[in-house]
């Protein structure tokens, strides 16, 4: 047991995954002597050499379209995309072949690729550095797309991204690099296709992932200060999403909130709200409320915490499913 | 280790660059002395150049016989390679049985000449699946129809050759039009990196579709390879031996550590880009017709003749060997099975995926309902 | 007043906006002397010149990065994408650079690309020829996405397309090209950022677009035989969706079935169904019924009947809003 | 009409080419005879070239100033072009006012000549805006954060000169490191297709972040370009007589039809990739040293010391400049307002949009309920 940051808890899964398996080989920009710009690989390709932590040619089709090829001649490709918004060179060789390869062959070619994206805002950044794509990939049938929120599900979840036969986007929230927590690496950890209720509670389900897990703790509290029970759910697997364990909560709970960073328009929280209507129709006392980014792209480092959910846009949509009074108390569409 | 200067001494430019177009056999048949090339190919025996004439021949017929099946409707569709026979054959047969091949849809000839059964080859186009064999069967993926996707696929290959200290050698196959894509050049630049084992072999079969080479290129697409610090060589890719000598010399460089290397195969599409497509709109005909007279196949046999190497016998063989193919390849396709509905949820995924379990459930539920 | 193919109507509709507008410029794969694969285009270059019909190199970023800079310039591109599968290459400069232009210079610098692509299944082809990969734009701020089922649809709104100020995203419901109808060149229509009531009915909505239309008022009027009444909306605008039609819609029947083609996880019934379960919680009967893609690639030729939406499956799930025996009664999940 | 054949013998591949590396001036100050440059250079006046040296020096204090900002506090990254001034200033200087440039995100002293003010290229770096300036008041576009993108818009604009019939020419920077992207070749390939007024201007300052030019290209990156049909010039990019005279001949050549050009200054970034990269992990001290030796502002000051053209006054009034754009500037960037809470819904798009409208409604009576 090691107290870790989430980047660092990254690093040692990797670190234990290029030990544990000769055929892992990690790709990217700028991820050996410099270790990314996250230090996330630091030290990996002095301790394992430069043909396992491999820097590339400055082009993500080329990481990804290449690791395919490895993963053809039996490797596990393990891809970092410097950041969120530079996937999209890389978008084709995700969805049409990563995605498609073994349904294609029936089964005969594996993809066993991670492919590690640090994503989200709340870091003051540039343009294309604080996007949440993960609703792209989530609706591309073949991927397997998750993410972390604590240093220990970091370290565990990549290790089993890894080592799963099945193309995985491991998205990392970077705003969270930072945080600290205590590591295991051999606790028995739950499978990353698992939810994780992060905090039990009574009158609303409050749905999270990634970066704003800590955000929906946080609002979860002050509710409780409130007098509301707020169970908070850690959705962990983005895709395919974990359906029992958040219909298990809005049955008990009747309500539902679902926050995250990414557009609302076509976000993950329409298929969350879609899905538990679907199986809880009838245990449903109010509409499911989302609190997101808004339908524009991701705006200036000034504005970004207008863009993001917080704290009290999340209270706000606990008081809207509770019928209590809120924003939209009086609010009527022009 | 790598410095800040791009400048990589050890490339030898010229190492496969030969004047203008390799060329072994002249269109009429005659033998062309080539220096260069001629060693590569010293080495075959009457029988191999029998067989390698077989190959042709059975090719094309299962590529005629192939759109007679479209015609008939058993067929969605079909990207004829005539024309093409010699650029697929003289580079397949160069090939060792632990290369490895990526292609694009119209490399038939090489799948064939790599061990796939001819009704192995229309699973796709009869849509009864989206891949015709299992790659690692003949070491050979499954087309690609993403233009230009699969050169990364072979770079990655050769790639992990190189890591697995082996010297199999990867091809990726693709054409003229293909050059423009991003990938294609992407894959030149890593496996120029990463020195990698990987033979970029372009047919450049004078069109995309409609469009004319001359639309995508205004220097031959061989000229861009060394710029990136890969050799290249423009071969006359009608005349099946030039293009074994200059594939087989390509893969003994790479095969030694000598990195990547590119092949233009300068050929003609004799056909319509598909059995969907209708060529008058843009070919010129006296255009079409001059590649006419440099048919591969009229050209190999002509120069076997004049080496009085195709005995009456052999020609006969050949012909029954065709016919056999083309029954077996029409009674095979026509013997496809259908997939089974519920199948269209499997090999989605190769772990478990709940979620995509419960909804071939309900779409089981529902076909019983519909009973 | 003609009657015209649906493919006809939009060239025609391409041939208005060239004759009308000398901005006008098409780009695209074998959009010249071929007049595309589906003859869309076909005669435009003859009639307007090589300079405004241009066939481009190979390679779809190319086609999107340079219709940007031409609309730098002042023009107003109008892109084919051969087929839905080859949209990918560019989706790079599609949500990097289309959408966000306009954003990121506050509005200096307009993108009027319209970027036509022919979409869905349906018609036996091999793969990434029958893909629907709408919802990753739809969930791209600052995109336009819009479809059309019938000729005169097709005709119009290529030209309100085209005349936009805005990147649209122009899908072409491609197994409908062969589709006739009457197309007149100067009808006053429906703003193309408007659906439409197909066909009226009080007892569920059925909401489709594009391709699914005609099978959405075929199961209509099945249903209508079977005595249950089935208001049919064609959305048109898939982004924004217009929200207040389907609205008023539901407030009167009670009841939502969503259909199309593309996956439903992430789909765009997700997000019809999130929001109308918001707009109109206490108005619904019954949750939401999808009818849609399964969460697989697009299956082979001989498997697209399954895989493809059709009536049967549409009155299903009519029968699951209607609290009728459907094929789910008494099934459970395993 | 195009044919099937691609070669057009009508490029003149050599057009721009020089011996190895074009040098007007040598680090040491000393003007080097060059036969082929020289006259592209020859007009300039004593005034002229003082004014050069003015921009160097001020766009180096403007650099300067920049990393201080940050260091405390006021940006939230800085890009320091420290090294490449003569790079930017000499190509940027021998732009006609109606050409156009699309930028990277380093080309700060091209944005400076082009008129951007100072305090504008910050508004990005400072978090207030996703863009500094209106690309039409100064025909540059802002810059191009995804690496490589711009180079499409570039040839997409020149397109568009050569259908308005004018004779305006677009350039598109971008760097070493940018080479490996698709969208770089793909630009290539289209700006030679269609012959568009473009020049395509890489600074090779020798890494890509962490990564050396060396993994990037395993020959000087312009070496690719005559293989797409595009001629190429390598330049020493910190001689800035040297890369106005190349960039001059490249636009002369495209304004009057002879299509895209293809530069390579090569230069070195002296500097961190931005204010939070940490070059000491990969940049070896004496490569770095060898660089500085050859600095572009301490040359060209010796060769206008030599020339006796930098009189005592002129130094005087120099740095006066440079002290006055750096108090400004500093002033300027402090002053920048922050945008308002709902301009985050402003311009997603130039037409009405009432969903989106809904949202800023519902966020508006969200930020009136927290008042
Ligand atoms: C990314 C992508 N864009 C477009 C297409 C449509 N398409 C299929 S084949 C083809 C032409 C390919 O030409 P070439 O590379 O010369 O190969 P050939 O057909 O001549 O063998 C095009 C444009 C595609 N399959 N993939
Ligand atoms: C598509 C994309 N991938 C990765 C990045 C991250 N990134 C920013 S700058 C840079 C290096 C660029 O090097 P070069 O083109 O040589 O320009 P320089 O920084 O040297 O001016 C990288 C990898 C990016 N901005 N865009
Ligand atoms: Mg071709
Ligand atoms: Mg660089």
């Amino acid at each position: 047991m090691t107290e870790l940051t989430l980047a660092k808890a990254i690093g040692s899964g990797l670190r234990r995954a290029l030990a544990d398996d000769g055929k892992v080989v990690l790709l990217g920009e700028d991820i050996g002597k410099l270790g990314g710009v996250f230090r996330v690989t630091d030290g990996l390709q002095a301790a394992f050499g430069a043909s396992r932590v491999m820097d590339t040619p400055l082009a993500e089709s080329g990481i990804i379209g290449t690791a395919v090829g490895l993963a053809f001649r039996g490797y596990r490709p393990v891809c970092e995309i410097q950041f969120d918004g530079f996937i999209y060179p890389a978008f084709d060789q995700i969805v049409a072949q990563v995605a498609k390869l073994h349904y294609r062959t029936g089964g005969a070619v594996r993809m066993p690729l991670t492919i590690r994206v640090p994503y989200g805002g709340g870091i003051g950044a540039v343009e294309h550095h604080s996007e949440s794509p993960e609703a792209y990939f989530a609706h591309t049938a073949g991927l397997r797309v998750v993410t972390c929120s604590s240093p220990q599900d970091a370290h565990s979840m990549i290790r089993e991204a890894i080592a799963c036969d099945d193309p995985v986007l491991f998205f990392e929230p970077k705003r969270r690099y930072w945080t600290k927590g205590d590591v295991d690496e051999n606790a028995a950890t739950l499978p990353m296709t698992s939810a994780r209720v992060a905090r039990p509670g009574t009158d609303v389900t409050l749905v999270a992932y990634g970066p704003l897990v800590q955000t929906a703790l946080d609002a979860a509290a002050a509710a409780a200060a409130d007098g509301v029970s707020v169970e908070v759910i850690d959705l962990r697997s983005l895709s395919p999403i974990d359906f029992p364990t958040v219909e298990a909560s809005v049955r008990r709970t009747g309500r539902l909130v679902i926050t995250h960073e990414a557009a609302q328009s076509g976000g993950l929280g329409a298929e969350i709200a879609a899905s538990i209507t679907d199986r809880c129709f009838f245990f449903l006392e109010a509409a499911p409320a989302r609190v997101t980014g808004f339908d524009t792209p991701y705006p200036a480092a000034k504005l970004e915490e207008h863009f993001l959910p917080d704290l009290d846009r999340i209270l706000d949509a606990v008081d809207r499913v509770m019928g209590r009074e809120n924003s939209l108390t009086g609010w009527v569409a022009s | 280790m790598r410095t800040t200067l791009s400048h990589d001494t050890n490339i030898d430019l010229g190492a496969l660059e030969s004047v203008d177009l390799v060329q072994i056999i002249s269109p009429t048949g005659e033998r062309v002395a080539n220096a260069q090339y001629d060693p590569w190919i010293a080495d075959l025996t009457t029988g191999q150049l029998v067989a390698m004439y077989e190959d042709l021949v059975v090719v094309r017929r299962i590529d005629v016989e192939a759109t007679a099946l479209q015609r008939q409707g058993e067929l969605g569709l079909w990207p004829p390679l005539l024309g093409q026979e010699a650029a697929q054959v003289g580079s397949a047969r160069a090939l060792r049985d632990d290369d490895f091949g990526f292609l694009s849809y119209r490399e038939n000839a090489v799948a064939y000449c790599r061990g796939v059964a001819p009704r192995d080859l229309v699973r796709v186009w009869r849509g009864t699946a989206l891949c015709g064999w299992n790659p690692f069967d003949v070491n050979l993926a499954t087309p690609a129809i993403i233009i230009g996707a699969q050169t990364l696929h072979a770079t990655g290959y050769a790639l992990g050759c190189l890591k697995d200290g082996v010297d199999t050698v990867s091809v990726a196959y693709f054409g003229d039009g293909a050059t423009s894509e991003g990938d294609v050049t992407e894959a030149m630049i890593f496996a120029a990196s990463f020195r990698a084992p990987v033979i970029f072999f372009c047919q450049n079969n004078q069109w995309a579709i409609s469009e004319p080479v001359g639309l995508q290129a205004q220097r031959p697409v061989s000229d861009r390879a060394p710029g990136f610090g890969i050799p290249s060589v423009r071969v006359d890719g009608n005349d099946v031996l030039a293009v074994m000598a200059v594939m087989r010399s390509a893969l003994d460089r790479a095969r030694t550590g000598g990195g990547p290397g590119y092949i233009e195969a300068v050929t003609y599409r004799m056909g319509p880009h598909t059995t969907s497509d209708d060529p008058t709109r843009y070919v010129d005909p006296i255009d079409r017709e001059s590649w006419a007279a440099k048919d591969p196949i009229a050209r190999f046999e002509a120069y076997l003749d004049g080496q009085g190497v195709l005995t009456e016998e052999a020609r006969a063989s050949v012909a029954a060997r065709a016919d056999e193919v083309a029954r077996e390849f029409r009674a095979g396709c026509l013997g496809l099975e259908n997939p089974a509905p519920l199948s269209v949820f499997d090999h989605v995924y190769a772990t478990a995926n709940p979620e995509l379990a419960r909804q071939k459930s309900q779409y089981a539920a529902y076909l019983r309902s519909m009973e």
